[in-house]
């Protein structure tokens, strides 16, 4: 690319043929359509196109994750945007012959509102969709983005030919700081001054790092948008790399992330084709190339200076900061590392400017923010919605409320590095600070929603032992002692707990918080501490009462039949343990000593019969 | 299982160490291609048998105890040898809230494994992981490169049985 | 630079570290894994100090940290000395028996670990021998194995390290004397490592010296003098050739 | 002023007292009487033997260049600044032992029984800083040990210390 005025050139050239294909079917290429067989369903419609000669008239285009991964396998049809879900290989005759000869919708493939039970036809509709203001996700789900071409006629790149030509090194890094972004992965520290830091700091070499080390449990924002639109991310890491004065850049991805790999992979070598990396971008004297490095499964080289100790070839142990990676970073020189989700942010600012970002969110937390809804809630997937929203609107409005009439219990929020947060505390405008003050954190932006049947002890157990064994194993707090409270939290849960358990969790945690290495142990103890302050009677009731309010501790349970068995055999046949007995019409029987608590003759009773308690 | 696979023989260990050293040639065998190197080996040698972290230590210049040490830190890697299928059930927070454990607790009882081992006829390894990113079917689990979920325990045999013919 | 340490005004010239710094004017902060002779590793957190600078107060490692200008730094509240003991059980807990361990720790007043000793464990993994075998006598022979609680030290495989060279500094500088060196006849064991090797014997008097492997190492060393022979001696028979030297010599001059 | 030890041979009368006197200099108390009872006992640094009939005094050299110096791992061994004498830091010694066994030519490095560190003449280095002689040299009831500096010398001898021969100068015999 030469100049920005070629670049624009190619982007009129891509729209015009883009709108001569305006008759498309988007597949969704997600990581969670491709395992509920999308595969199979783009084949079928491939298959059912040749079989009525649309081929020509039809291109189907695989786009990256559409957000919405319950209801998947998902196909759009434009022009029309009609929004069909989980559909099978064995629909597409249908769905080819209906919607696309006749012109008819396919109603038994359309979304149901799960309130008003009404089938909805476009998904700017569906209120999953139309509550959320996309950013970063923008493109996601609607781009091929295996096809540079399908990014540049979204205005994609501009930004970066604006910055290289346009602008001076420090007025990106003044429009980024002016913009009030805030990292995206964790802490949330302003990217303008991270950026500053690095530009300052005295070196001839210096690096760019992504971190796409996505490891928190429930969250899968990055991964989305490494699949979906991964030049997005390219843009703003060369942004970046203009701006403080790097000619390189590494993206540290999880190796877990296959098909974010093969995708990035793809993107930077068009990228490359495309003189977008490499040398003299737009005709300055101005270098870039990127590099991927694929991680080996460490959730704690998500922490920076483990992430940079990984990509030099070594054990992912986080060092003592300061020096900050903005002074001494891979191999000793300055480093500025930025997760996905924040460089996805960049080339908005600078295209859009500094104000139009900052009018969007909280007076401290600017922009909008992808979360990922899962656990018991009806609408999992993700989501980007502007700062300063309440939990509230994003569980009940947008993510559809709790499924099976079940009651609201928690909201875990910022993976194993956040906490739990009860029902009183819903209305609270989401932004860093206020979830820092209300014992959670921001994270990457996990939402796993609990019901009445999830166990808040069994919860921080859960997260501590996540913690437990993703330990770097360094220093003695973090690696000692919450191996320490997973002890005692496992004594909790099967019964066996003290007294004086609570306070020692609070002793423990404390310290840990205080004086670990690294950020993975300052807030290792979040969800225990959290709990505890939110749900302490629920602790007490396993210690005191040697109960589990929610039925979940298995040595705290058993299974009973009740007079609602009408004597159908179903879990006779079904459990696993053969420890039910009972003849036809008459009611079961459950042998206690030898039932392993597995739960399937709860899923397959059809009279709810079988309780816990 | 830790017999060498690579047999006394000097000729037949270069025999052996082949594929490794094609591997070597596409990096510039530096400390910083450590990672890439085991990986690909692995993917090579489905696991990491001792002659060959031996052999990555020397081309790269770098102590054995350190490639050690990488390869044990990291949980990607393995020193014994591997299923033909490898299990990965989730058990991220999503999947927790949602049955993981029971379809972990099913593929044990099916198996006959714990957690992180292979079975006799290296057929089957079975492993927990913390979170595959598909969250939103949780309960998940991957086969190889496939994902099944939405799971019920119920469903574990016959999926099973897709894998264990052949 | 001025700091002020627990109230004392420092002037400095130069980038020190805080336990440095505390060390010269007299302080004494609890430490595990650091050692003068090793780069800095942060790893035991005994060494922890309150900093209070440009109005934040945090907790970090003295032994990591350098001392920036205007630090106030506190190295003993209550705070510190009841998470110091803290920690302090948590590092005893995992070497129970371990009674040079129970020495440094009774200095913060801890004699016993509130938590369940962990069994056949004598590690606190601070470190301090990877460092030095690999750092500074550059053999690599240990490193960290496993990750997390379950981190321990040892030679790859579990075995026998055909470059460890025997010079028995990571015992030297083991803080709970987990690791231990003996001498039988020929040999020089190193059983928490699997590791043997085989002594050399002095070409004078037969006694046994170092090991083998160390000595072929420190034959590649570029010394700027030294005799070839002096490698194969022991250090008595090396002084009383140079003795007897230098009395050939005297007589001589006489 | 760069300082040396002078050692007349013909003066010492082989009477071990340098022995004691450093002995006692490194013990804990500072007192030959309570130190003989210090448990473990203080070592000393300088050692009398007779070789061929002649009183030989040996410590170290503290050499220009010295081979200890090279071979320690951690930089324990060392100078602080070129005149000053060749010391150990047992803060910073690991206990290798490599010095030992094949640093010093003259084998006058040992292990220190208390801490297991290497030990060796430090050339009171304390007292040198306020002005004092070594304890060796202090303590020789017959002078055959002084401290002197290097223009006492003479010029020949000048000459060749610092480059030839190391800081402990022996009277008529150049070392090494």
């Amino acid at each position: 690319m030469k100049s920005l005025v070629e670049l624009k050139e190619l982007k009129e050239k891509v729209q015009i043929d883009l709108e001569k294909t305006e008759k498309k079917i988007l597949v969704c290429g997600g990581t969670g359509c491709v395992s509920s067989g999308c595969k199979e369903v783009q084949e079928a419609l491939s298959s059912e196109l040749a079989a009525n000669d649309l081929e020509d008239e039809y291109k189907i285009v695989e786009t990256g994750c559409h957000g919405f991964c319950e209801k998947g396998p998902l196909v759009i049809v434009y022009p029309e945007e009609v929004f069909y879900c989980k559909v099978s290989p064995e629909d597409t005759k249908e769905l080819v012959e209906e919607q696309l000869l006749k012109e008819e919708v396919v109603e038994k493939l359309l979304y149901q509102d799960p309130v008003s039970k009404e089938s909805i036809s476009s998904y700017r509709d569906i209120a999953f969709y139309s509550a959320q203001q996309q950013t970063a996700l923008a493109n996601c789900g609607h781009i091929d983005p295996e096809d540079i071409e399908e990014y540049i006629a979204t205005g994609g790149y501009e930004a970066l030919g604006k910055a290289v030509t346009e602008m001076e090194a420090q007025e990106v890094i003044d429009e980024v700081k002016e913009a009030g972004l805030r990292g995206r992965g964790g802490g949330g520290f302003p990217t303008g001054l991270k950026w500053q830091f690095t530009r300052d700091a005295e070196n001839d070499t210096k690096y760019i790092i992504c971190n796409a080390d996505e490891g928190d449990p429930g969250a899968f924002m990055d991964r989305s948008i490494l699949e979906g639109d991964p030049h997005k991310v390219l843009e703003g890491m060369i942004i970046a790399g203009y701006a403080i004065g790097a000619d390189k850049g590494y993206i540290y991805v999880r190796a877990e992330y296959p098909l974010a790999v093969k995708r990035l992979k793809k993107a930077i070598s068009q990228a490359r084709e495309r003189g977008l990396l490499g040398e003299n971008l737009f005709g300055t004297d101005f270098d870039f190339d990127l590099h991927i490095k694929a991680g080996a499964g460490a959730f704690v080289c998500g922490e920076e200076t483990a992430l940079i100790a990984s990509i030099e070839g070594k054990r992912g142990m986080p060092q003592s900061r300061p020096p900050y990676p903005s002074q001494e970073g891979l191999w000793g020189k300055p480093t500025n590392v930025n997760n996905v989700e924040t460089y996805s942010n960049i080339s908005t600012i600078i295209t859009n400017g500094a104000d139009e970002f900052s009018s969007v969110g909280t007076e401290d937390s600017k922009g909008t923010k992808v979360f990922a809804l899962a656990g018991k809630i009806n609408n999992t997937g993700l989501v980007e919605v502007p700062m300063g929203i309440t939990m509230k609107e994003i569980i009940y409005d947008i993510g559809g409320g709790i499924p099976n009439d079940k009651e609201f219990k928690a909201v875990q929020i910022g993976g194993p590095s956040g906490g739990c947060l009860p029902e009183e505390k819903l209305d609270l405008p989401i932004d860093y600070d206020s979830l820092t003050d209300a014992g959670a954190m921001m994270g990457s932006g996990g939402l796993v929603v609990m019901d009445e049947g999830t166990c808040m002890v069994d919860i921080a157990r859960f997260f501590l032992d996540f913690t437990v064994s993703e330990s770097c194993g360094k220093c003695t707090p973090c690696s000692e002692g919450t191996q320490r409270m997973l002890e005692i939290l496992e004594r909790i849960t099967q019964g066996k707990g003290k007294e004086e358990d609570l306070d020692e969790l609070e002793n423990l945690g404390k310290t840990i918080t205080d004086t670990s290495l690294c950020g993975l142990g300052k807030t290792a103890s979040n969800p225990v501490l959290s709990t505890l302050n939110y749900f302490r009677d629920e602790y007490e009731a396993h210690v005191n009462d040697r109960t589990c309010p929610a039925g979940a501790c298995k040595p705290l349970i058993e299974y009973h039949v009740t007079d609602d068995c009408s004597g159908c055999t179903k879990c006779v046949d079904e459990c696993p343990a053969d420890v039910i007995s009972g003849e036809k019409k008459e009611k079961h029987a459950i042998d206690r000593t030898e039932c392993t608590k597995c739960g399937v003759c709860i899923d397959v009773c059809p009279f709810d019969a079988i309780i816990k308690k | 299982m830790t017999t060498c696979q690579c047999g006394d023989l000097e000729e037949n260990k270069e025999k052996y160490l082949a594929p490794l050293k094609e591997i070597l040639e596409n990096y510039d065998q530096k400390e910083e291609d450590l990672i890439p190197v085991l990986q690909d080996a692995q993917e090579e040698y489905g696991y990491l048998p001792k002659v060959v972290l031996r052999e990555i230590a020397d081309s790269l210049d770098i102590f054995f105890s350190d490639v050690y040490g990488v390869t044990t830190f990291y949980s990607q890697f393995h020193l014994e040898p591997r299923g033909e299928n490898v299990i990965k059930v989730c058990l991220g927070t999503a999947c927790h809230v949602r049955g993981g454990a029971r379809i972990l607790e099913r593929l044990q009882d099916e198996l006959g494994i714990a957690d992180g081992e292979t079975t006799e006829d290296l057929k089957f390894t079975l492993e927990s992981v913390a979170c595959i990113g598909a969250c939103g079917l949780a309960p998940v689990m991957m086969i190889n490169d496939d994902t099944h979920g939405l799971l019920t325990p119920g469903e574990v045999p016959k999926i099973l049985d897709q894998y264990n013919q052949g | 630079m001025k700091v002020i340490i627990d109230g004392k005004d420092v002037e400095l010239q130069e980038q020190k570290t805080i336990l440095k710094v505390a060390e010269e004017i007299g302080i004494e902060i609890p430490t595990l894994c650091h050692h003068d002779g090793l780069s800095s590793y942060g790893s035991c957190r005994l060494c922890i100090v309150e900093i209070t600078n440009n109005g934040n107060t945090e907790i970090d490692t003295a032994c990591t940290r350098s001392v920036e200008d205007g630090m106030e730094i506190k190295t003993a509240t209550e705070r510190l000395t009841e998470e110091r003991k803290l920690i302090a059980e948590l590092l005893l807990a995992q070497a129970p028996e371990s009674e040079k361990l129970k020495a440094s720790l009774s200095k913060l007043g801890v004699q016993e670990s509130r938590f369940e000793a962990r069994e056949d464990s004598d590690c606190i993994v601070c470190g301090r021998c990877v460092r030095a075998c690999k750092e500074e006598v550059g053999a690599g022979a240990i490193t960290f194995v496993g990750r997390g609680y379950k981190t321990k030290v040892d030679t790859p495989f579990s075995i026998n390290s055909d470059v460890c060279i025997g010079c028995t500094a990571c015992a030297e500088v083991c803080p709970t004397g987990a690791i231990t060196v003996e001498d039988e006849e020929a040999m020089r064991y190193i059983r928490y490592f699997n590791t043997e090797l085989e002594l050399a014997e002095c070409a004078e008097c037969g006694k046994y010296i170092n090991p083998k492997r160390m000595i072929e190492k420190l034959k590649k060393e570029d010394f700027a003098y030294y005799p070839e022979e002096n490698f194969e001696l022991c250090e008595a028979c090396r002084r009383n050739k140079e003795m007897n030297k230098f009395a050939d010599k005297f007589l001589e001059a006489k | 002023m760069r300082k040396i030890i002078h050692v007349d041979l013909d003066t010492c009368m082989g009477c071990h007292t340098c022995e004691l006197e450093c002995a006692t200099a490194h013990s804990k108390s500072k007192d030959l009487l309570t130190a003989i009872q210090e448990n473990p006992l203080p070592q000393h640094r300088i050692r009398v033997e007779s070789v061929k009939g002649i009183n030989i005094l040996w410590q170290c050299r503290h050499c220009e260049d010295a081979p200890c110096e090279t071979i320690c791992p951690t930089n324990a061994i060392g100078r602080a600044n070129p005149e000053s004498p060749v010391v150990v830091d047992d803060n910073k010694c690991l206990s290798c032992k490599m010095c030992i066994q094949v640093g010093c030519p003259f084998g006058v490095l040992k292990e220190d029984n208390a801490d297991g560190v290497v030990t060796k003449c430090d050339f009171c280095i304390e007292n040198l800083e306020e002005g004092a002689e070594p304890a060796c040299a202090s303590g020789c009831p017959t002078k055959a040990l002084k401290l002197v500096s290097l223009d006492e010398l003479p010029e020949d001898k000048q000459e060749e210390v610092g480059k030839e021969i190391p800081t402990v100068v022996y009277k008529k015999v150049s070392l090494p």
